[in-house]
């Protein structure tokens, strides 16, 4: 499964870039799943997806919880809670 | 009319209230957010989403008008640097009635505020820093759920 | 900053609106009425008492700064014959939060509905009247009591 | 005691004048009072004047009920219910 993934703010700096494109085993499900496996892919990823608590993520562009699945999306963004306005 | 834009030229307030304002309506409210020129922020910089943050700030402009029965509505937000008294946000509504148009531009910001995919990072004399989200922004737009 | 006018002129939002939005705030809202284009309205004539308006526009100005800490309220209303479209009243008010001045704004308009010695007289096709009080109004001024 | 009377919107339209200077007996304690003694003016006042609920005062500048007393009052108003904003 390719999957093109986004990294906006600070998870952004810390990775070092704000797209990739990732090929995921298929026992990566969720997005929890999926930041565990980013997490292996370097030290700079390691750190930035470190604290579950502070992360966020987006399916095609549409907010979900950590838990929730991955299966069939093409775009997935991790970022910190949003502060627009 | 709907109007949902995202820019990094400064926002035109007078433009886009007098499109508002076309409607014809009888009540017209707005609301703008600043970057505050009293708390030592030197420079506010905007990142977002592209292609979400339309989606969602065109996504809230629909569910206002259907909710306030809204003759016209504007969601304009600036991405980019900015410099403490600059436009950050602006939000307008007409309507045939005032409460709806003010309570429509009530809900327009508390959940651009939760729901729009932006993030601040501000730059102080002591450096720079990405803001932190606020629990207050989560309960006010909570009530509108 | 407090600004209470009546005035016959017609109403310039922008220089308003900047005027309130000098203050430097983090959110300005306001609120404009206008005379509605799509109900047979060829004409609105407002007719006021002057000086007890003005004292009235200005305590309002005042228990909306005290009460919501404004850092800057605007209140113009017009006066004399205006066609549809025009704008009538407008509001705008500075604060350190949204809420704040999206509040004051609606205190405003509907406490100056209630309190402010002003008198509505339009003319259509079938002849001129003068404008009924709306009950609604009465009830909308006394939440903020 | 000489008032300065004020009439506004119908109540001006009716009367005929928007502003005249009366000269109240003493007996003529409050607004109630000061309509129905100014309803002898002449039938245009009494026109203007006839409904009560349709009538508000304001003296000296501040809204009253139309009991208030004019007891030291310099300026009283009489009009219709307000309909700005």
């Amino acid at each position: 499964m390719t999957l093109a993934m986004l990294y906006f703010a600070w998870v952004r700096e810390t990775i070092g870039t704000g797209a990739e494109t990732v090929d995921p085993p298929v026992d990566v499900a969720t997005v929890a799943q999926l930041i565990d496996w980013l997490s292996d892919r370097s030290p700079a990823h390691a750190e930035a997806l470190a604290d579950r608590g502070r992360l966020r993520a987006a399916v095609d562009q549409r907010f979900v919880p950590l838990d929730a699945t991955i299966d069939g999306a093409r775009e997935v963004a991790i970022f910190p809670p949003v502060t627009g306005g | 009319m709907i109007r949902a834009v995202v820019q990094s030229e400064p926002i035109d307030l007078a433009a886009t209230l007098a499109a508002v304002e076309g409607s014809g309506s009888g009540a017209v409210a707005s609301f703008s957010g600043f970057v505050r020129e009293d708390d030592g922020v030197r420079e506010l910089a905007l990142e977002h989403y592209p292609g979400m943050t339309e989606a969602v700030l065109h996504g809230l402009a629909e569910e206002a008008v259907a909710r306030w029965q809204l003759h016209a509505v504007a969601v304009v937000h600036r991405v980019g640097p900015m410099a403490p008294g600059e436009r950050i946000v602006l939000v307008a509504t007409a309507a045939p009635h005032r409460h709806a148009a003010l309570e429509a531009c009530a809900f327009l910001i508390d959940r651009l505020k939760t729901d729009a995919p932006f993030w601040k990072r501000e730059r102080r004399e002591e450096g720079a820093r990405w803001v932190a989200a606020r629990d207050r922004d989560a309960g006010a737009a909570e009530r509108w759920r």
